[in-house]
């Protein structure tokens, strides 16, 4: 199956791409696909910030199972204001 | 009104939304560009948004505003984009029949948005950028 | 910026005046009047002033905030004369490095208004009007 | 002497006046002022308000004394804002 993946602000310069389709596994996790997307990715992992998991605009647990087509969005430190 | 933008903010815009009757007191809070920051001298912000999601969680927090407290209307609407110095990022208007409800719940929002709405600020100033509160050390932004 | 006036107010105005560089946030404060109070339809609200001495107060619990917080700038505009349903009689604005501060020292300026400022407010309603405060068992106005 | 009295809201009201100029003796203060105006005036004194006290725009105690050509104002309860 296939979710899109948006990426902002510091993911977004870190993987050169704001939006990325990506097939994964049936059953597969926020942390799972996060994990997938960094081994393509290296750079999104390169520094330590605390992230937090959207799925179809909410905020979801790490461990919330993916569906087809579903929209996730890794969101970093929010600093709006 | 709950909204992201790209253009400049208006704030009779918001007030007049949030203007009522039964309202005898309307607070507002804006977010201005200030031109320093922890010692940096700072040339502007550049605000991103997940729009969808942002304007999401600003409508969830002004029902919880409402939940809270005995307001009459809320009215937030941020900008994305380069905002420069002395320019405001974020509007926040409350009306309320008192003056405390219409305090507390613009201070509470204020205070969830820079915790939980999926906005994001990058500093630019003389001699480089940061996205905030993703520095090592986990820098957080107070205004 | 501490006036008196029979003009209509205007929100932008003090805004515009405390806008700084070095400022953060803004928080303002605008009374409105209300179509209700204490059970009674409120047809308009009529201010009078001791205009030269409510300046000087005006002007004075600014000082005073400038002492307890650390603000860049504040406003206080008051309207005298009939002022009508979801009018502004009063709008205070304050700027600030930080949002606390710009918070603070706005709900303290109202509420020294609402104490020491000599201005007065009769209230118009259904049936009769009445000075605010002065009603048998003193009977104070809240906003 | 003379001071200058000046009456807002419901004691203008009650006076039917908003400037009175007072003939008063030396050295008299205040609270003698507002109690030979109550004689003159004895409708501003129908019922109890609590009254502030000022001289030239600044609030002074009742047993302030006056001098030539003072303003004095008797302050009704405030309800600005």
């Amino acid at each position: 199956m296939k979710v899109k993946v948006k990426l902002f602000a510091i993911l977004r310069e870190r993987a050169g791409a704001g939006e990325i389709t990506k097939e994964i596994g049936e059953g597969s996790t926020v942390i799972e696909l996060w994990e997938a997307l960094t081994r393509d990715y290296p750079k999104l992992a390169s520094a330590k910030i605390h992230l937090l998991y959207a799925v179809n605009q909410s905020y979801v647990t790490p461990d919330h199972v993916l569906r087809d087509r579903d929209e996730v969005v890794f969101v970093p430190p929010v600093s709006g204001g | 009104m709950f909204r992201v933008t790209d253009k400049a903010l208006n704030l009779q815009e918001l007030v007049d939304y949030v203007t009522d009757p039964q309202a005898g007191a309307i607070v507002t809070f804006i977010g201005t560009t200030r031109n320093q920051n922890e010692g940096r001298q700072v040339l502007s912000l550049d605000y991103e948004a997940y729009p969808e999601m942002a304007e999401k969680e600003l409508k969830r927090l002004g029902q919880e505003a409402g939940k809270r407290w005995n307001i009459q209307r809320m009215a937030i609407v941020h900008r994305v984009g380069r905002v420069e110095i002395t320019e405001p990022s974020v509007i926040i208007a409350v009306s309320a029949a008192h003056r405390d409800d219409a305090f507390q719940a613009c201070r509470f929002a204020i205070e969830e948005i820079k915790k939980t709405v999926p906005i994001w600020k990058k500093e630019v100033f003389e001699g480089g950028e940061v996205w905030i509160g993703t520095q090592s050390g986990q820098r957080f932004h107070q205004r």
